[in-house]
């Protein structure tokens, strides 16, 4: 906004132009950008799932509204505006009012510090990640009062079945992020794309390339996937067992706006990926004189649509895992591994040269890897014995 | 400035007062969310924006989601309490007593020299340096604090399941 | 007009007020531990409004918050862990029940 | 324990492999399975059925060269009974062989084939148009007459085979009756539009063994039922399970070849002729035996509702072993009441 603020003010034939609107329209801007692009990502990334996992499954995806089912969301989405909002008879009205607006708000604050292109940041806070993490547990209430105010045992199941995930896979992720703000050495998203900049083509200093970077992508989109309720984490909403989880009680707009704030909590967390591992909007070309910007801005959405693929991609594959699976997971498997991967930084951080930092923390890092998977899985996903009530 | 002041502290009042005199507990739950949120905008006011994310972070994500897992645990689910147990017996000595304290800060505060406004110079308050500080100045609490930490979380889990261990 | 000290002390001395109200006068041990918390925020915010206005400079008083924020945090969690154990052995979370000191 | 680990990514490989053929294998059909309905049709099986339809032979007069006679066999049959049929009578009430109302609910038609099995004429065959969706529920889904109506080559055209034996057996028997008919003297000019409709096969009547377990209605209604699918060589012999198990056409040939009935020269009946008016065929057996009055009264189209043809109807209620006079489908009400006073005069009664 700063950016935007400075290029308004120094153009000369807006110099008359009072500077109080000047800066109003240096924060409307940016604000009307996020609210238009990012539901228009949401909105094709719901067709983009429903024709993937169509063609994974050997059939074609929605292919009736407009050419290849280009207007099927705008289809949905007045399908589901035109839709009856039914609110359960003993439903706490007021809270079941507020709970899908608590969904969306938080997912449309985290792209508040997401840099799109070199300097085209909305905002640059300097405790850009502790926002994000503070605004993504604030999420956790949506989903809590969602559950709670419908009334309906299933929901409330899935709801505290949400909450719990939710908040056991919040440190994992937490640790995996503090992993990169030591590397990068601020906390302001800003910084950290400046930091994984330069290298050849641009492309050699993202932090996915290190191997604590690779740990921590690699548990960051775990934590990421689990945090939205996607893939195979998808416990709250599995259809088979709690009906649709905290939302089953919700219908027309309501649902829509609970859809809207998982799937644009998906894109942020992904966003935020993409900032810490793979190096924001730095790709080859960034640094070209007129058009860098613009070939930064098409590399960030460029990665931004990779790792949503590659999120539904999995949603097509793996199976749905049990809830104590989840759990143990995340307590014996992920919190460690995203405590060594801070001492690897250390480690990578005070050895001088930079090929030997390299090699000591990918041994580090691969032991304990091999020794966690060993541990941890090993009790957990064997077959749960019955004993039937004696 | 002066109108955010004033938006944040009303919010923050009104959130305060209802949490404390709502019958259904999980509107007071609510209305504790909005008072923390008043609480966080006055940090980010005040220029302390760590103060505000963590407090964010810490009483909005964990505390409020904690009370409401208490409230699932002990009450009836609904969380809806009759108007006769709603205040305690001797409920009015608790209000003459808040009225009383209420007094001595407002007659403390008004007889005090005009403190000064808010005074100039850049506020030292970036994250870079309280996380410096933290490790230089303040290790030997952080430390304590981690320690302290950790009984708590062992201390809470006892206590909770400490019955469910005996009956079986 | 920029805003005061004292408009900020006013304000944190009535949300402390109004937190002690809370506790003394409900019966829900729940509610007396939330007017506990919101006596801790406003004992926090005088804190930082203190920072603010007077001693900028140094970084003691947010210090002092973080580590009194983490305390309160940890303080709620064995408050709400209490209620639930008495809640096991009184079958209600009464205040005025709670009178046997017995375990 | 294989599923934390290698594979999960070779699950990862077979969907990635799954997706990109979709695209690039040229769209092998085996590959994506959905037909685009409107656009392509699933193509059906041929014996696959949904409604039943009424043929006709000629395109330029559907109505006339219809095969059904209205013998309400089909009607009576129908399990969910949702067929209703009314006689087509001319002026004078003579019965025209011909449906003047044939309406098909097929709303409660559960396309169990049975009416296509009972009918003699051939005349009722299953259609697999599915796409009869209307938007009333009540008078919308019942088919009328002229929507029922549809061509034999149409019939050819959606079932070879089975439209092929059709047209073979009608063939043969068209071939049987004119073989039959020729040496005795030329029967009366039967009017055109009546004329090429085939007689009924001339099966006899099913002798059931007397040594099988039935009661004397439940054999007589067995014995309705089997001539009725034309079947059954009446050698007591066979057991009558396996004289119905054989297929109706196979069996059917057989029963024509050798067909025992001491049956009298067709033309020596001058009234057997179901074009004819009652009056007129009773003119005819003024001075004729008791027996040939009776069978005069019928409605001569042989179609064994009764159970027997109408010579062995008529022989059956002279002979006293059977007194049912209402027996007589197609002749309805007026051929009945004719019985009666017919044996009122004869004092059997």
């Amino acid at each position: 906004m700063e950016k935007l603020y400075q290029l308004l003010d120094g153009c000369k034939w807006l110099a008359n132009v009072p500077d109080s609107l000047l800066s109003a329209v240096a924060i409307v801007v940016p604000i009307l950008l996020i609210i238009t692009v990012f539901p228009g990502i949401f909105a094709y990334t719901t067709l983009i799932e429903r024709k993937a996992l169509g063609r994974v499954q050997n059939r074609y995806g929605p292919n009736r509204v407009g050419r290849w089912g280009i207007l099927q969301p705008i289809a949905d989405g007045v399908k589901l505006l035109t839709k009856e909002d039914i609110v359960p008879r003993k439903a706490d009205k007021f809270v079941h009012l507020l709970a899908p607006i608590l969904a969306v708000i938080p997912s449309l604050l985290l792209f508040a510090v997401l840099p799109v292109g070199p300097g085209l940041v909305p905002v640059d806070l300097h405790i850009g990640i502790l926002f994000v993490f503070a605004i993504s547990t604030a999420s956790v209430l949506a989903l809590f009062m969602g559950g709670w105010a419908s009334r309906n045992k299933f929901s409330l199941l899935g709801a505290m079945r949400a909450v719990a995930q939710v908040v056991s896979y919040e440190v994992p992720m937490v640790l995996a992020a503090v992993a990169v703000v030591m590397a990068a050495g601020t906390l302001s998203t800003v910084g950290i794309v400046a930091k994984q900049s330069g290298g050849f083509l641009s492309v050699t200093n993202w932090f996915v390339f290190q191997p604590w970077g690779f740990v921590g992508f690699v548990l960051f989109t775990i934590g990421a996937m689990a945090e939205s309720a996607r893939t195979p984490f998808d416990i709250p909403e599995a259809e088979s067992e709690i009906i649709a989880g905290y939302h089953t009680e919700y219908s027309g707009f309501k649902f829509a706006l609970f859809q809207l704030g998982e799937y644009l909590a998906a894109i942020a967390m992904a966003g935020i990926t993409v900032t810490m591992f793979l190096g924001g909007y730095n790709g080859p070309g960034v640094g070209l004189k007129y058009i860098g910007p613009l070939i930064g801005v098409g590399w960030f959405f460029a990665k931004l649509m990779t790792i949503i693929l590659v999120i539904i991609w999995i949603r097509g594959t793996w199976p749905r895992i049990r809830v104590d699976q989840l759990m143990a997971f995340a307590w014996k498997v992920l919190l460690p591994m995203s405590i060594l991967n801070i001492v690897a930084v250390g480690l990578w951080h005070y050895m001088e040269s930079k090929l030997w930092a390299w090699l000591v923390t990918a041994a580090w890092l691969l032991i304990w890897a091999i020794v966690l998977t060993k541990i941890g899985t090993a009790q957990n996903v064997e077959r749960r014995t019955y004993r039937y009530a004696t | 400035m002066n109108a955010a002041f004033w938006i944040l502290s009303a919010m923050s009042l009104i959130g305060a007062l209802l949490a404390i005199s709502l019958r259904n507990l999980v509107h007071c739950v609510l209305s504790l969310i909005l008072f923390f949120l008043g609480i966080a905008g006055h940090y980010f006011l005040l220029r302390a924006d760590f103060l505000g994310a963590v407090q964010i972070l810490i009483y909005i994500g964990a505390v409020a989601v904690l009370i409401l897992f208490a409230i699932m645990l002990t009450r009836n689910v609904t969380g809806t309490e009759g108007p006769r147990e709603l205040f305690g017996l001797g409920w009015w000595t608790g209000l003459g007593t808040a009225l009383i304290v209420a007094a001595v800060v407002w007659v403390t505060v008004d007889s005090a020299p005009q403190a000064a406004t808010r005074s100039p110079g850049q506020a030292v308050s970036s994250v870079e340096q309280i996380g410096k500080s933290l490790l230089n100045q303040w290790v030997v609490p952080l430390e304590v604090l981690g320690v302290l930490l950790t009984a708590a979380l062992i201390g809470a889990v006892v206590i909770a399941l400490e019955e469910v261990v005996r009956r079986r | 007009m920029s805003i005061t000290l004292g408009q900020y002390l006013i304000l944190s001395g009535i949300l402390f007020a109004v937190g002690l109200c809370g506790a003394l006068t409900r019966r829900n041990a729940i509610i007396v531990l939330m007017g506990i918390e919101i006596m801790f925020n406003a004992g926090i915010l005088n804190l930082v409004v203190f920072w603010h206005y007077q001693h900028f400079a140094t970084l003691t008083p947010q210090m002092f918050a973080i580590f009194a924020i983490a305390v309160a945090a940890a303080e709620s969690a064995i408050g709400l862990a209490l209620v639930i154990a008495i809640y096991r052995h009184y079958k209600s979370v009464d205040v005025d029940e709670m009178r046997a000191l017995k375990g | 324990m294989g599923l934390l680990g290698k594979n999960l990514f070779a699950g990862m490989a077979v969907t990635a492999r799954n997706f990109v053929g979709s695209y690039f294998d040229g769209g092998r059909k085996e590959r994506l399975v959905t037909y685009q309905y409107p656009e392509e049709r699933m193509p059906l099986p041929e014996n696959s059925r949904t409604f039943p339809f009424l043929v006709y032979d000629e395109d330029k007069d559907p109505v006339g060269t219809m095969r059904c006679v209205a013998c309400k066999i089909c009607e009576v049959e129908c399990p969910p009974q949702c067929i209703y049929i009314v006689m087509d009578r001319d002026e004078k009430g003579k019965p025209r062989q011909r449906p003047k109302v044939f309406d098909i609910d097929i709303s409660v038609c559960m396309q169990c084939q049975i009416c296509v099995e009972v009918c003699p004429f051939e005349a009722i065959k299953m259609d697999n148009d599915y796409e009869k969706s209307q938007y009333g529920r009540f008078d919308d889904l019942v088919e009328h007459l002229p929507d029922l109506l549809k061509s034999n080559d149409y019939y050819r055209q959606i079932k070879p085979t089975e439209a092929g034996a059709v047209d073979a057996k009608l063939k043969a028997e068209k071939e049987k009756k004119a073989k039959k008919a020729a040496p005795a003297v030329v029967p009366k000019p039967v009017p055109a539009a009546l004329a090429p409709k085939p007689a009924a096969a001339a099966a006899a009547k099913i002798a059931i063994p007397d040594d099988a377990p039935f009661t004397p209605e439940q054999r007589q209604w067995l014995s309705g039922f089997l001539s009725a699918l034309g079947a059954g060589v009446a050698v007591p012999s066979k057991s009558v399970a396996e004289a119905s198990a054989s297929a109706p056409a196979e069996a059917d040939a057989s029963a024509a070849a050798s067909a025992p009935a001491a049956e009298a020269p067709a033309g020596d009946w001058p009234w057997h002729d179901a074009g004819m008016g009652m009056q007129q065929r009773m003119d005819l057996v003024k001075d004729r035996s008791f027996a040939d009055k009776l069978m005069a009264a019928m409605a001569q189209t042989d179609c064994h509702a009764c159970g027997y043809d109408c010579r062995g109807y008529a022989d059956a209620i002279a002979a006293g072993s059977e007194n049912d006079l209402s027996l007589c489908l197609p002749g309805e009400a007026e051929t009945e009441s004719m019985l009666k006073k017919l044996m009122q005069e004869a004092g059997k009664v």
